[in-house]
C-alpha cells in the first residue's frame, strides 16, 4: 500500500452532482421497446446467428419465422425444440445451416418434406443436426438461462443418442447413490442462442410478457438467450399487466423489443385469441412433399407478402370461419390492497 | 395348438361382448383395462387418449391424464386433436411449464403409466422412433425422441400401443435405439426408476415383461388369433408364457361409452 | 428361452374382465384429501421426521407447526429456508433436534430468542444446524423434486460455509470453461422431506392448489416430499380452480391431504386476505429474548388453544382493526372455448 | 490535511444543498446517486429501497427494482416493510418463483447493482452476516447468507451501506466469510461473474474499489470529516486515494423527494 499521508482532499468526485439531476418528476418516459417485426428482425438476426424460436405448439412464433424467410437471413443455426411447419419453411427459404431440436416431425399430422429431402438425401444441400430429447433441450435452456456449465437429467441411458450426440456427457455425483455406491448420470451443456422469438398473448410496452394457457418453456428460452425478442397479440396498458403480475412470464429485463403481430402464430394457437390451424397442419405434408409445391407456397404466402398483416389478411374469412373461439373467462383473484 | 372359442356373451347384459369392434376400438379397450386402479398416466394422441378417457369412465375413476404439454387433469369439451390442443387447456385442473412436467411430474417419478408409441421395438422392450437406416443419412427421418425418452425412464411401467403387429416393427435388431429400457440403461451403468415397457397391445395380441432382464412374451391373443400367427408377425423368436389368454372382446358398454362419450366424432376411431 | 410350441391357450388373463367393469358413469366421486389438521399432522408427522414448512414471509404455514407442537412431536428434522417465528416456536415446544435452513432471523423484525439460547448456549439442549444459502436451499428442493443426486449452482466459492457444511461440494464440468480450461462449480444434494406443509390461498378437494402473490419455493417443497400437506384458506368447488389452471402452482396428484384453516398463516400474511402482523413480529423479538414469557406465549396461544379456529378467534379484533385489506382485482384473461 | 469547504449554495435553486439532513438520509442520496444509469438493482428493505426509490426518480427513471422474494418492477402505494411486503406485490409488474429469481435473475447476470448489508467487511469487500465468534458455539448467531452469497457472486457490483463506520464493521479479519468477494472466489478456483463489493457508502465516507485484486480505498468522506478519522474508524490500515472528494450533501430537491414521495411516513428516515 503507498503511503496516502497526504492525500490531497479535493472535490474530483464522479458521483452524479446535484445540479445534474434530471428533473425531479416521474414524467420521465420508462423505455419503450416496441419495434415493427421488420425492424426487430433487421437489428437483431444476422447471417450466421443461433436463432431460438420457441412455443411448445402453442404460441409458435411463425410470423417471426416468416420475416426471416423475407429477409433472406443465411447459415443460421436454429434452436428449437419441436422442429415443425415454421422449420421447414424456414429450410426451404435457405436460411438454416444447422438445427438444434427434439422433435423433428409435423406434430402428429405428417411430415416435413424440406427437412426429410436435407437430411435424408442432402437435398439441396445438407443439414447439421444436433439432437436432443425434450428434456434434454429442456435443461439447456435453464442452464443457459442460469449460466450454468451443464444441468444433470435422467435421461440417455443406453440410448443412441449420445453416440451421435458428443455434447451429451456423464457426470459422476460427489455424494454416494442409493446403494452406496458412486452414481453417474448424464448432463447438457447450456444453450445461449444469439436471439430468441417467443410469440405471447400480450406484453406492456416495457416488455412484461403475459402467456397463458401453455407456457412451455419460454421463459428460459429469453432468460438463455443474449437477445429476446417477444411478439404479441395485443399490446396493452401497464395497468393490466399490473393488476395480476403473476400471470407475467417474462419480466421487462429480459425482453429487447416488443412486436405488435395479431394472429402471428397461424397455423399454431394463441389461447383464447384464436384456434390451431389443424387443417393447414395436415395440408403441409402435402405441399412440403414437393419440393416445387412448397416453393410456390413460400413465393405466394411469404415472399409475396409484405408483412406479416398482409399474410392475416389473406386469412381472414379463414379465421372467422374456422378459427374463431368463445369465451371462457378466468375469473379474478383479489390481490389486495393496504387500508 | 388350439384356439380358444370366443367368450359366452351374456345375453341381454350391457356389458355382453359386442360384434363388430374395429381394430382401433380393440386396441382401445385392451388398452384401457390395463389401466385399472392406476392413479397417473402420461398420454400421447390417439390411442393412448382414447384407452385413457376410457378407463376414466370405468376401471379407473380417479386417472389423472398427464400430457406432455404440461397439462395435468384435463377435462376437455371436445376430443383432442393434440397434446396441446386449446380443448385440453380450458377446463383443465392445472397447466404447468415444461421444466415442471418434465423435471418434476416425469422424472420426479409420479407417473404410474406412461404410453408410448414407436417405429420399431424390440424383444427387451427398447424403442426406435429416430431414423429407419444409419441416423448419418436416414433412408427414413423419424420424429425422433421428443419426450418418449424421459417417459420411458421416468414412468414407472410403459405401455405400447401397435396398430400393426409385423416383423419389420417387431424387430430382432433395432436401427437406432431412441428409447431405451431398463436392461440398455444398466449396461451403460445408470439404474432407471422404472419398469421399462411391460405391456405391447397390439392388433394381434398381448406382450408383456416384468422389468430388467425380462423379455418380452406373449400373454395373451385377440379372438381368432393363434400364437403362431404372432410368432409369424415378430422379427424375432417370440417367448411364450405356458397359457396363453384370449384377450376378453370390448363390451357393448364400453364400445358405447368409446363411441358415444369419449369419440363421437369418430376422430381416432377409424 | 424355453420351448413354448405347445403352450396352452388358455383364460387366465388377468386384465379385468368386462363383468367387472364398475357402472359405467361419471358419478364416481373422485379422491376427496380434505382432512383436519389434527388428523392431518397425526398422520403425517411421526417423531424423528424431517419436515418441511415452507412459504417464504408470504403464506407460512404457522397453523401447521403450532399443531406439531401441540402433538408434541420430538426430534424433528426442520427444513425451512427462511427460519422464522414458527420455527422459533417449535424450537421452544421442544420438537425440534436438527435444523436445515438459509435464514436464522426474525425477518428485519429482531432475533429469535429461542434459536440463539440453543445455537449460542446449547439452552435447553444443543440444536444441530444445517447451514446453506437461499440459492442453496432453493437447488436442494429442485434437486429432491427432480430425483436428482445433486444440482449445480454458482456460489458457495470461497465462502467459509463448506468449511462447516460437507454437504456442499464440487464438480468439475466435462464440458471446457471459458477459458478453455476445466471448470469447477459447486453443488449441492438433493433434499427429502418425509412431510411437506405449505399454506395456500385455496385449493379444491382433490389437491389442486392455487396461489397468487409470492410463490416462493412451494411447489418444489411439495414435489421434493414423500407427503405433503397444503393448509388453505379456502376449500373451493373444482370449478374456481379449472376456471384457471395456469394458477395451480401444486396440481393434485402431489397432494395428499388439504387442511381448510383460514388465517393459518398468521403472523405472515395472505395475499388477498389478510396482511402482515408486522406488530406481532416486532414483539416477538421481546417475547422469544426471555425463556419463561416464550413459554407462557406457548402456554396460552398454542397448548391453551384447542386448533387454529380458536388461536384466530382470540386475534378476531386484531384482524378486523389491524389486518384487513381491500380489494385489488386481477382483471380476467380468456382460455376460450371450441365452438 | 485539510478538510475542503462545503460547497457553494446556489442561493435559491430547488437543487441546492439543504441543511440538516440527517445520516439516514445523507447515506440514501449518496447511494441513490451511485444507482445512476443502472438498469436493475437488487435492493433489500430500508436504506437499499429508499436508495433505489429516490435514484428512480432522479437519476434513474428506467431502474427496475428486484426484490429477493420475486417480485421484479415494484410500484408500492406504501412503502414496503419488508421484502416481501404485500404492497410490493399489488401492481408489481411481475412476481417470479424463487427458483426463477435465483437461478434465471440473478445467476442469469440480470443484476447490475446488488446491495448488501453486513456485520463485518474487510479491506476485499468479503462480508459476514453468519456468526460473531466460532460458528459452533457463536457469541452471537447472526441470521445467516439468505441471498447474500448469490447477490455478491452474481450481480455486476455490490453497494455496501453502513450506518456505523467502526473498527469492529470494519475489520482485518472476519469471524467468518459468508459473502465471499471475487478474491476468495478466485482462490477457490472459480471465476465469479462479478466485481464484488465496488462502493461502501459509511456515515464517514465512500470506500470504493474496482474488482479482484484491489482493496478498498476512501475516496470521499462527507464535509466535516476527516482522513484520519475515517482511517481510525477502520480495523485495517485502510488505503487512501490520491485526492479525497468532499461529498456533495444532499440537495433540497433530493431531500424533498426522499421525504415527501419516498418515505413520508419516516419508517426508515430515523
Amino acid at each position: 500500500m503507498r503511503d496516502v499521508e497526504d492525500a490531497p482532499v479535493a472535490r474530483r468526485f464522479r458521483f452524479v452532482r446535484a445540479e445534474e439531476l434530471p428533473a425531479v418528476e416521474r414524467s420521465v418516459a420508462p423505455p419503450d421497446k416496441t419495434l415493427s417485426m421488420r425492424d426487430a428482425v433487421a437489428a437483431f438476426v444476422h447471417d450466421g446467428d443461433t436463432v431460438c424460436l420457441e412455443g411448445f405448439t402453442h404460441l409458435i412464433p411463425t410470423a417471426a419465422g416468416h420475416e426471416i424467410i423475407r429477409q433472406r437471413r443465411r447459415d443460421l443455426t436454429v434452436v428449437r425444440m419441436t422442429a415443425d411447419i415454421v422449420v421447414d419453411q424456414m429450410l426451404a427459404g435457405g436460411c438454416v445451416k444447422r438445427l438444434v431440436s427434439s422433435f423433428v416431425g409435423n406434430s402428429s399430422a405428417g411430415s416435413l418434406g424440406e427437412l426429410r429431402r436435407r437430411i435424408e438425401r442432402a437435398d439441396p444441400e445438407p443439414l447439421e443436426f444436433e439432437e436432443y430429447s425434450h428434456h434434454g433441450m429442456v435443461c439447456r435452456y435453464q442452464a443457459g438461462a442460469q449460466r450454468l456449465p451443464f444441468l444433470p437429467l435422467r435421461s440417455y441411458a443406453g440410448s443412441d443418442l449420445p453416440g451421435v450426440n458428443p455434447a451429451l456427457r456423464k457426470v459422476t455425483s460427489p455424494y454416494p447413490g442409493p446403494d452406496g455406491e458412486p452414481e453417474q448420470i448424464y448432463v447438457v451443456p447450456p444453450v445461449n442462442p444469439d436471439v430468441t422469438f417467443i410469440h405471447a398473448q400480450r406484453a406492456d410496452r416495457l416488455g412484461n410478457t403475459q402467456i397463458w394457457g401453455l407456457t412451455g418453456v419460454q421463459a428460459e428460452a429469453v432468460y438463455a438467450a443474449k437477445r429476446a425478442v417477444v411478439v404479441v397479440e395485443e399490446i396493452v396498458d401497464d395497468e393490466v399487466i399490473r393488476a395480476d403480475p403473476n400471470r407475467t412470464v417474462v419480466p421487462a429485463h429480459a425482453v429487447d423489443a416488443v412486436v405488435h403481430c395479431p394472429r402471428g402464430a397461424h397455423p399454431s394457437f394463441a389461447q383464447g385469441y384464436y384456434d390451431r390451424d389443424n387443417a393447414f397442419y395436415r395440408s403441409w405434408s402435402h405441399i412440403s412433399k414437393d419440393a416445387e409445391r412448397l416453393r410456390a407456397w413460400l413465393d405466394e404466402w411469404v415472399y409475396g407478402t409484405r408483412d406479416h398483416a398482409e399474410y392475416a389478411a389473406k386469412l381472414a374469412d379463414h379465421f372467422r370461419d374456422h378459427l374463431a373461439v368463445g369465451e371462457a373467462l378466468s375469473g379474478q383473484v383479489d390481490y389486495g390492497r393496504r387500508l | 395348438m388350439t384356439t380358444a372359442p370366443p367368450p359366452a356373451a351374456a345375453p341381454g347384459a350391457a356389458d355382453a361382448p359386442a360384434a363388430g369392434a374395429t381394430s382401433s376400438e380393440l386396441l382401445a379397450v385392451v388398452a384401457s383395462r390395463a389401466l385399472a386402479g392406476r392413479r397417473t398416466v402420461f398420454a400421447g394422441i390417439g390411442l393412448p387418449t382414447l384407452a385413457a378417457s376410457l378407463a376414466h369412465l370405468t376401471v379407473a375413476p380417479g386417472l389423472e391424464i398427464v400430457y406432455e404439454s404440461g397439462v395435468c387433469g384435463a377435462h376437455p369439451a371436445q376430443l383432442p386433436e393434440t397434446i396441446a390442443d386449446a380443448v385440453l387447456i380450458t377446463g383443465a385442473e392445472a397447466v404447468l411449464p415444461m421444466a415442471t412436467l418434465f423435471g418434476a411430474v416425469l422424472q420426479g417419478g409420479h407417473i404410474d403409466v406412461g404410453f408410448l408409441g414407436a417405429a420399431q421395438i424390440d424383444r427387451w422392450g427398447n424403442l426406435n422412433s429416430s431414423v429407419i437406416g444409419e441416423w448419418e443419412r436416414p433412408q427414413v427421418r423419424l420424429p425422433g425422441a421428443g419426450g418418449a425418452m424421459e417417459v420411458m425412464a421416468n414412468a414407472r411401467e410403459i405401455f405400447v400401443v401397435m396398430r400393426r403387429h409385423t416383423p419389420r416393427s417387431f424387430t430382432a435388431e433395432l436401427d437406432f435405439c431412441t428409447s431405451p429400457g431398463p436392461d440398455r440403461a444398466l449396461a451403460d451403468g445408470i439404474r432407471p426408476l422404472g419398469s421399462g415397457v411391460t405391456r405391447v397391445v397390439t392388433d394381434l395380441g398381448l406382450l408383456e415383461r416384468a422389468g430388467a432382464g425380462e423379455e418380452l412374451r406373449l400373454t395373451a391373443v385377440h379372438p381368432g388369433v393363434t400364437v403362431d400367427q404372432v410368432r409369424e408377425a415378430t422379427g424375432w423368436e417370440l417367448a411364450v408364457a405356458d397359457e396363453v389368454a384370449v384377450i376378453e372382446p370390448p363390451s357393448a358398454a364400453e364400445l358405447r361409452l368409446l363411441r358415444e362419450d369419449v369419440d363421437p366424432g369418430r376422430v381416432y376411431l377409424r
